[in-house]
């Protein structure tokens, strides 16, 4: 039953994160003064590409061809990991926060070579500039998930967030800067503004799209679907660790689907915001957001100082 | 008894077979032969003092105790290798002119000379025959030294000579004071025999002693090498022919710190304080780091090599300092194995100078590729002599170093960084000869190798594992020195 | 014990002490090499007379031997050597410059202090009053160590050097009577083979530099130049 | 029985060694059989044709050769062997060999913490004796002679494994020695090349050093004890003050075999000089031996650690683990880039290390076992791939005759089964899930993790920081391996050798490397043999193992509790397969979108070159920028200019140098210094012997005015 709901749980992940892209687009047209394409216009698009024939640079090796399903298959992974709309789930334990991470970076690693892989300058490019992000990101990203870990003292994300539920509503200082933290790593590795922009094309300063430059068809369209799942993930992320009301903490139904609620009204905000954020800032220089996430780690450490000096039981 | 008569008698034989048969082709093999039967004729001496304890003739002349007799063994076995070595050595340097019959006949004589003297000073009871000895043997040698007639090696020859004699005078009032310490509790012919002079230790009078003590040490620690009265040996070992630096770094350095701990132990004997223990560790600390940081400096292999030789001389004379079970034997251990390694090393050197036709360091290059027996033996040498295990001079540098842990700690950090800095010092020079491509018109020479294999083996062999009689003779020679056995 | 209450030969033999001193004295302070020769026979001439005394006053025959020996090597052989040396080289009209003379001369003098403080509690402890000469041999010794310090010829080395040998012999003699036969011959036997190679060496330094300046010998050094 | 195994181990090697001196005395050889044959001629024909035959001018070399290489194999196969049986059987097996000092034989002891590194020396030795063969078969008999390779080669693994079995401190000092030594004459066996003979000595000089500071910190525990056998050393009671003495000296010793910043400066220049399979030795398993120098010294014989050694660890550790990789990702030169992830890697093992030994010191040796644990766990990963990718490095050196990865690319093609290799020795060193380096990073995440028991605040806030430099140095690695695999292995040849290149042709050669990824692999699913074999070592060593490393079956790992944390690779592992086979079926299975080939897309501006590419300091420029602090770069644009008032740019040339900080700010001065001393204390011999004299006169003369 457990491992039932885990799974159904990783394909609701799946099958909703083209709608959360959507759904930022969405809003953010609105806040432009655009008129919005549809919002499953993401799904459209995905089983448009999935049709095509994709085209393959003959100087292509293997790694490139399979590189799309090793992607999409770890952030499948990792999706599993994080509880969506219930906690206690089976997968969480068998494989925890650190191991998520672990996925991102093994689906980065082969993303990064996939762009070394046809010998383009563009493809070098976005892999040396996400890789360079990333190494900044990751260690700010941990920091703020210790954080949690070390308040709940589990690296278990269902146990973590069930610990922080159990706990009510406790105003926690270090809560405050490691979401700050988490926040500004989720910009940068999903590749939102100020960090990178996912709209652009043939610009110098794009990073993601450098990379897949040369993907198309079902290979692109899983390297997209990836990508939307890995935005959808940071926001259930601090969705569920800072505002973890309303995730079922039992399996019947009304409380799934209560959590199923929870968790989608709170994406849906956490949409606008991103959709705001994206519209008020402009595009950073690339050797800016080292400042950028720099500053994040800061607000990590703050927050693991605050755990340990504020906080702690002794 | 007859062991150590037949020791002595020849080579007085070989002196004046050689100068009166004058230099014939197989000059060189009679030399080897008259060193090998004074080999067996110590080893024979050897194994009657092991069967039978200290040996003293009847004339009370001669002495042979666990402690000299291991050196004079040791004296006959690198006589013997090195004499095997200048056979072709000096065949190939009178083949391309450097010499001539007329002073390889003196060479030979000399060297048998050098060789008796030796042998006197080690088997001698008699203080005053030991410096007559050790006199004689910087007469014997001096004149080796200025072979080559070069005027380096002529001003090499007149420091040594001079140095040392001025040195070894200061020995002389040194042996003439320690005689009226003697006299004056009577027995005046006896008096200066050390079988005497030991058992009556505790009644001499300890100021004159301490006084004679002074002047011994400075002036047998002129042949030690001791600085700042080092002066003359890095120009004569450098300037002379390669087999004389041999058994000059392997044997009369030796030798003179023999003579140091003889009379060491009669102080000790005499009196309370420690002082010809703190003289002794002072002067071979200071040599010992002094001699490792010139290491950096030099620019011929053989100069390079003799500073080596007086920075292990003051690491024995260091230990020997501290006294103790521990140290001595380490003392004792280190002259065998530096010995037996520094004049591997020599020989190596000598034929790596003769390929490169210099003794220059930055001219000697590629060695290994040029003749690889010769450059593997050097290189190896240097290993051992810097002192990597498994080579015996480790063995003995660690016990000196746990020694100097037990007594004197503060000064085990400056034991180390001096071992440090020779090593790099020491390799700094010999990596860029043994390696690297052969040089244009650099051949393989004649050149027999065998010393350098049996030292290094003895050397390895030592560092592994000390043989039981070798190293029941060391812990009896321990015993005394220092009045004690190592655990 | 003052010295009038000494017996003649003791007194004679402490003046002789007095008067080898002297000579050593007269050496440290000279540049020509023909009167330091002439010096050094001189007190290799005190001491066979000291040496002879002492053999009479002890009755100790075997110091005759010691004293004849001396007589041949260090007022006949060793001068005798020397000097033709000098003739040969054509350096007895050169007279050597001496730097600092009196201050040499002024530290001769403290050595002899130096030495009668160093070997005070020796003298001290002996009832033999020849032991009093001690100190002037060691300063003999330590002035002959001087002389070879503040001289640049080879030659005035070769005399420091035996000069230094008398003060030994004269210490062997007036401390104890001399040293046991066999080491006496044995030291004789190293004097004459040593001033045998000093006369070669003196062949081998002029063919090589043309001079016997010892300071012309500096090529073997460990700075840089 | 384990022992004799051991012993094998240590002969076996030895032999080969031998073995190996036999290259050039064929003819002895032919001399001797025929000579054997004389006396016994009812031997079978057969035998003797065969040995004739093999003796033979053209089988000889091989034929040797292979025999050397089966030795030094049977050897860690005796190895292995004997690690697992004292690690499985938890034993301590003491012995003594009549050799050394007259009155203090050479004490041996196998205990697990020997075993445990007998089975990492073991692994990589079979690894290499595999690889062997094939490689050296490039070398010129005449320029690089077999015999000194082979005989060093035996003596270097022997080495190592006496080190291990050592019980004394005069035994364990020999093979220590005998080790580096054996290992110089390795890193010097392609000498005509100076930048080789230079890093031969910098690696001797650093070794003798590093020796010299741990005959030091034996002999402060020696002075307070009676003997020097371990023994002995474990009773001596320190003052606080020479234990931390001690500590010093042998974290000094230790550290710089083992290569921790800012000792380290040996290991990127010896490392590439050696022969790959030796690189391979000598990066992979050597510096796991002064890992298990400083733990023997550190937990067994001074046992009572204390926690600011722990914190002296953890901050040397966090500084190497960065400095490491930061330095690696500037290199160029494969075999120079993989030596410093060493130092990275071992930078790693130290901060763990410094975790448990914190832990231990305040009471925690639950914790403590799970920081060695994971320090040890690391060791046995790093041997394992840091292995593989030398051996890679030397495979493709072997191919293309080139270790710059700047002219390299396109080789995934040429060479598909070692790029395979290389790819999975990359992922494991950069720590991604379903290999082993993964493990043992999570591991040391979760110790750090622990650091709330900790009641010193000092403490507990510098741990955190110490964890997110951990996972920045993870992030870095894994953007270093992008880049070494991406430069080598894809795009387009860079090179006229590149393109030449065709896949390695000896088994032997794949062989060994495919046994390591192999491992590396299966340890990364299923990490819990070697954990329960480390469980013991811990067991034996601080007297504490995990509380329930089995609680919930050998597919899971959950170190401290499981509602603590757990992790289960297997059923990673299958959800990987199923998402993936899902997707891969689910896509592929329209036969209307079959793959296309074309031209890579030039955006029309046609002709696209390999030297279009991203090259290495493309690649790592913005990492050159953000942390432009780390290294000294030296970096120059000069243009060519021509044309009508010289205004064109014909061509440019870009220079690049980065060196390491250390150079100047520690080696230099101390180089430096001792020829300004030496040339200082060079002055009193001035050649004048009237000087000497004066010395002489001058010695007395103080010596009497001393005594008086």
């Amino acid at each position: 039953m457990n491992w039932l709901i885990a799974i159904l749980q990783t394909l609701l992940f799946v099958a909703l994160a083209p709608l959360l892209a959507g759904w930022i687009k969405c809003c953010k047209c609105r806040l432009q003064n655009r008129k919005a394409p549809s919002l499953f216009q993401p799904y459209r698009d995905l089983i448009k590409l999935t049709h095509k024939q994709p085209v393959v640079s003959e100087q292509a090796s293997w790694l490139f061809i399979k590189a799309p399903y090793i992607i999409f298959s770890a952030t499948v992974l990792a999706a599993t990991v994080v509880p969506l709309i219930a906690v206690d789930l089976p997968t969480s334990a068998s494989a925890d926060v650190i191991v998520m991470v672990g996925f991102f970076a093994f689906a980065r690693f082969f993303l990064a070579l996939a762009g070394l892989d046809v010998g383009t300058a563009f493809g070098g490019m976005g892999s040396s500039r996400e890789m360079t992000i990333s190494s900044l990101a990751e260690p700010a990203m941990l920091m703020a998930i210790f954080t949690l870990t070390m308040t709940a003292s589990t690296t278990n994300l269902s146990f973590a967030i069930s610990h922080v539920l159990n706990e009510g509503l406790v105003l926690r200082p270090s809560f405050v800067f490691a979401l700050a933290a988490l926040t500004l790593v989720a910009i940068a590795e999903t590749g939102r503004i100020p960090v990178d922009n996912p709209s652009t094309h043939l610009e110098l300063t794009m990073i993601h799209e450098a990379m897949i430059l040369e993907y198309s068809g079902r290979h692109l369209a899983l390297i997209e679907w990836a990508s939307q799942l890995k935005l959808m993930l940071y926001g259930v992320l601090i969705a569920n660790i800072f505002f973890p009301w309303g995730i079922a903490e039992t399996f019947d139904v009304q409380a799934l689907g209560y959590g199923l609620l929870a968790i989608m009204g709170k994406l849906a905000v956490l949409a606008i915001f991103l959709a705001v954020a994206e519209t008020l800032f402009a595009k950073m220089r690339l050797f800016r957001v080292q400042e950028y996430l720099s500053f994040a780690y800061l607000l990590g450490l703050l927050g693991l100082l605050s755990h340990i000096i504020l906080e702690a039981s002794r | 008894m007859i062991a150590a008569y037949l020791v002595l008698l020849i080579p007085l034989v070989g002196i004046f077979y050689f100068a009166l048969a004058g230099h014939r082709a197989d000059t060189g093999k009679v030399n080897v032969r008259f060193n090998g039967i004074c080999l067996l004729a110590t080893i024979w001496l050897a194994i009657n003092v092991l069967n039978q304890g200290t040996i003293i003739s009847s004339g009370k002349a001669f002495l042979i105790d666990p402690f000299n007799v291991y050196l004079i063994v040791l004296t006959a076995f690198v006589g013997f290798t090195t004499s095997i070595f200048s056979s072709p050595y000096m065949a190939h340097e009178k083949e391309i002119g450097k010499l001539n019959d007329r002073r390889l006949k003196l060479y030979h004589s000399m060297f048998q000379g050098f060789m008796l003297a030796m042998y006197l000073v080690l088997t001698t009871n008699n203080m005053g025959i030991m410096w007559v000895a050790m006199e004689g043997a910087t007469l014997a040698t001096v004149l080796l030294v200025s072979l080559y007639r070069t005027p380096e090696s002529i001003e090499a020859a007149w420091k040594y000579f001079i140095l040392c004699g001025v040195g070894i005078a200061q020995a002389l009032f040194g042996t003439i004071l320690l005689y009226y310490a003697a006299v004056q509790i009577g027995d005046g012919e006896n008096a200066l025999l050390w079988s005497v002079l030991y058992e009556n230790a505790d009644k001499l009078n300890p100021e004159i002693l301490e006084i004679a003590f002074v002047f011994l040490l400075i002036g047998y620690g002129t042949k030690i090498g001791l600085v700042p009265l080092h002066n003359w040996l890095p120009d004569a070992h450098s300037e002379g022919p390669t087999p004389m630096s041999a058994v000059l770094s392997g044997l009369l350095l030796n030798d003179a710190l023999y003579a140091v701990v003889r009379n060491k132990m009669l102080v000790d004997g005499a009196t309370d304080s420690n002082m010809a223990g703190f003289l002794m560790m002072g002067f071979g600390m200071l040599s010992f780091l002094v001699a490792a940081i010139l290491l950096h400096r030099q620019k011929d292999i053989k100069r390079l090599f003799s500073y080596s030789s007086i920075e292990h001389m003051g690491l024995m004379t260091f230990a020997f300092g501290i006294g103790g079970p521990l140290a001595t034997f380490a003392a004792l251990l280190h002259m065998t194995v530096h010995s037996l390694t520094k004049s591997a090393i020599f020989v190596t050197v000598g034929h790596a100078a003769q390929l490169a036709g210099t003794q220059r360091i930055d001219q000697i290059r590629g060695l290994i590729k040029t003749q690889p027996k010769v450059g593997w033996g050097l290189l190896i040498g240097t290993i051992a002599i810097a002192g990597f295990p498994p080579f015996g001079v480790f063995t003995s540098e660690f016990l000196v170093l746990l020694a100097t842990m037990h007594s004197y700690p503060w000064l085990a950090p400056l034991l180390l960084l001096g071992i440090g800095i020779a090593f790099a010092g020491l390799f700094r020079h010999i990596q860029p000869m043994v390696y690297g491509d052969r040089p244009e018109g650099q051949n393989p020479i004649a050149a027999n190798l065998w010393p350098v294999t049996i030292h290094l083996a003895l050397v390895l062999w030592l560092g592994l594992a000390i043989p039981g009689f070798l190293a029941n003779w060391f812990s009896q020679a321990t015993l005394l020195i220092s009045g004690s056995t190592p655990l | 014990m003052n010295i009038e209450q000494l017996d003649f030969y003791t007194q004679a033999i402490l003046s002789m002490a007095a008067l080898v001193g002297l000579t050593s004295f007269l050496m440290l302070g000279q540049g020509r090499l023909l009167r330091l020769i002439f010096v050094f026979a001189m007190q290799g001439f005190l001491l066979t007379l000291t040496t002879a005394l002492a053999a009479y006053s002890l009755n100790n025959h075997h110091l005759y031997i010691s004293a004849v020996l001396t007589l041949v090597l260090k007022v006949v052989f060793i001068p005798w050597m020397l000097r033709r040396e000098v003739l040969r080289m054509n350096m007895h009209r050169d007279v050597e410059a001496l730097k600092n003379n009196t201050a040499v001369m002024l530290g001769g003098a403290s050595l002899m202090v130096f030495s009668y403080y160093v070997l005070h509690p020796i003298v001290q402890s002996s009832s033999v009053v020849m032991v009093n000469a001690l100190a002037v041999s060691l300063s003999v010794m330590l002035l002959g160590m001087l002389l070879m310090i503040s001289h640049r010829q080879a030659i005035a080395h070769v005399v420091g050097f035996m000069s230094i040998e008398n003060g030994l012999f004269f210490a062997a003699i007036v401390a104890t009577n001399g040293m046991p036969m066999v080491v006496e011959l044995g030291v004789a036997f190293d004097v004459l083979v040593a001033a045998v190679l000093f006369g070669i060496f003196f062949l081998h330094i002029r063919t090589s530099i043309d001079s016997l300046d010892v300071d012309l010998l500096n090529k073997l050094h460990e700075v840089d130049k | 029985m384990i022992l004799a195994l051991a012993y094998g181990a240590v002969l076996l090697s030895f032999f080969s060694g031998l073995l190996a001196l036999l290259m050039n005395q064929r003819l002895h050889v032919l001399e001797f059989s025929q000579h054997w044959f004389k006396k016994s001629p009812h031997g079978n024909d057969c035998s003797q044709s065969a040995i004739a035959n093999s003796l033979e001018e053209k089988h000889f070399p091989f034929l040797l050769r292979q025999a050397v290489f089966v030795l030094l194999g049977l050897s860690g196969v005796f190895a292995i062997l004997a690690g697992l049986g004292v690690l499985i059987g938890k034993e301590v097996i003491t012995d003594q060999l009549s050799l050394g000092l007259p009155w203090v034989p050479w004490h041996v002891r196998f205990d697990c913490l020997s075993g445990f590194f007998f089975l990492i020396v073991g692994i990589a030795t079979s690894a290499v004796s595999l690889y062997g063969p094939g490689y050296v078969n490039s070398y010129d008999e005449s320029q690089h002679p077999f015999a000194v390779l082979g005989l060093f080669t035996g003596l270097f693994v022997a080495g190592m494994l006496l080190v291990l079995l050592a019980d004394d401190a005069f035994f364990f000092m020999i093979a220590w020695e005998l080790m580096s030594v054996a290992s110089y004459f390795l890193v010097a066996f392609q000498h005509e090349n100076s930048a080789n003979r230079r890093a031969a000595f910098l690696y001797l000089l650093m070794a003798e050093v590093g020796a010299l500071a741990i005959i030091l910190g034996f002999g402060v525990l020696a002075s307070f004890s009676d003997g020097f056998t371990f023994g002995a050393l474990r009773e001596a009671h320190l003052s606080s003050t020479w234990a931390s003495i001690a500590f010093m000296l042998a974290l000094l010793g230790f550290g710089m075999k083992a290569g921790i910043v800012p000792v380290h400066v040996w290991l990127p220049e010896a490392h590439p000089v050696a022969p790959s399979h030796i690189s391979a030795l000598m990066s992979g398993v050597m510096l796991k031996v002064a890992l298990y120098g400083l733990i023997r010294f550190c937990f067994d014989l001074l046992g009572d650690v204390h926690w600011q050694w722990g914190v002296v660890l953890l901050v040397l550790g966090t500084v190497s683990a960065l400095g490491g990789i930061l330095y690696a990702m500037m290199q160029t030169n494969l075999k120079r880039l993989l030596a410093y992830s060493s130092v990275e890697n071992i930078g790693i093992i130290f901060m763990v290390l410094g975790l448990s030994m914190i832990f231990m010191a305040n009471g925690h040796p639950q914790l403590a076992a799970l920081g060695f644990l994971a320090a040890l766990f690391h060791a046995f990963n790093h041997a394992l791939f840091k292995n593989l990718l030398f051996l890679g490095a030397g495979m493709i050196h072997h191919q293309t005759h080139q270790l710059n990865i700047d002219m390299m690319g396109g080789l995934i093609k040429k060479m598909p089964k070692t790029s395979m290799l290389f790819l999975i020795g990359c992922m494991s060193i950069s720590s991604l899930p379903l290999f082993n380096g993964f493990v043992s990073e999570w591991l040391a995440f979760q110790t750090a993790l622990q650091v709330d028991v900790l009641n010193n605040g000092v403490l507990r806030s510098l741990i955190p920081v110490a964890a997110a430099a951990l996972a920045l140095t993870a992030a870095l690695a894994a953007a270093c391996f992008v880049k070494v695999f991406g430069l080598i292995f894809l795009g387009q040849p860079r090179s006229h050798h590149c393109e030449k290149a065709h896949e390695v042709q000896d088994k032997g050669m794949l062989a060994g490397p495919a046994l390591l990824a192999g491992l590396c692999f299966l340890f990364g699913i299923f990490p819990g043999p070697v954990i329960s074999l480390i469980n013991s070592v811990a067991g034996q060593l601080l007297g504490e193992t995990l509380p329930n490393d089995a609680a919930l079956g050998w597919l899971w790992l959950a170190p401290v509790s499981t509602s603590q944390s757990s992790y289960a690779p297997p059923l990673v592992l299958i959800g990987a397969l199923i998402a993936g086979c899902i997707s891969f079926w689910y896509l592929r299975r329209n036969p209307a979108t079959a793959l296309r080939i074309s031209e890579t897309w030039d955006c029309g501006f046609g002709g696209l070159r390999p030297r279009m590419q991203y090259s290495s300091s493309a690649f790592t420029m913005p990492f050159r920028r953000i942390f432009a602090k780390v290294w000294i770069i030296d970096e120059q644009i000069d243009k060519d200019m021509q044309g009508a008032m010289n205004q064109d740019v014909a061509a440019v040339h870009y220079h690049l140098q980065i060196q390491d900080h250390s150079w100047p700010r520690l080696y230099h001065p101390i180089e430096h210094g001792i020829n300004k001393l030496a040339k200082v204390v060079g002055r009193i011999q001035t050649g004048n012997i009237r000087v000497y004299l004066g010395y002489s006169f001058v010695t007395l003369i103080i010596m009497l005015w001393v005594i008086s």
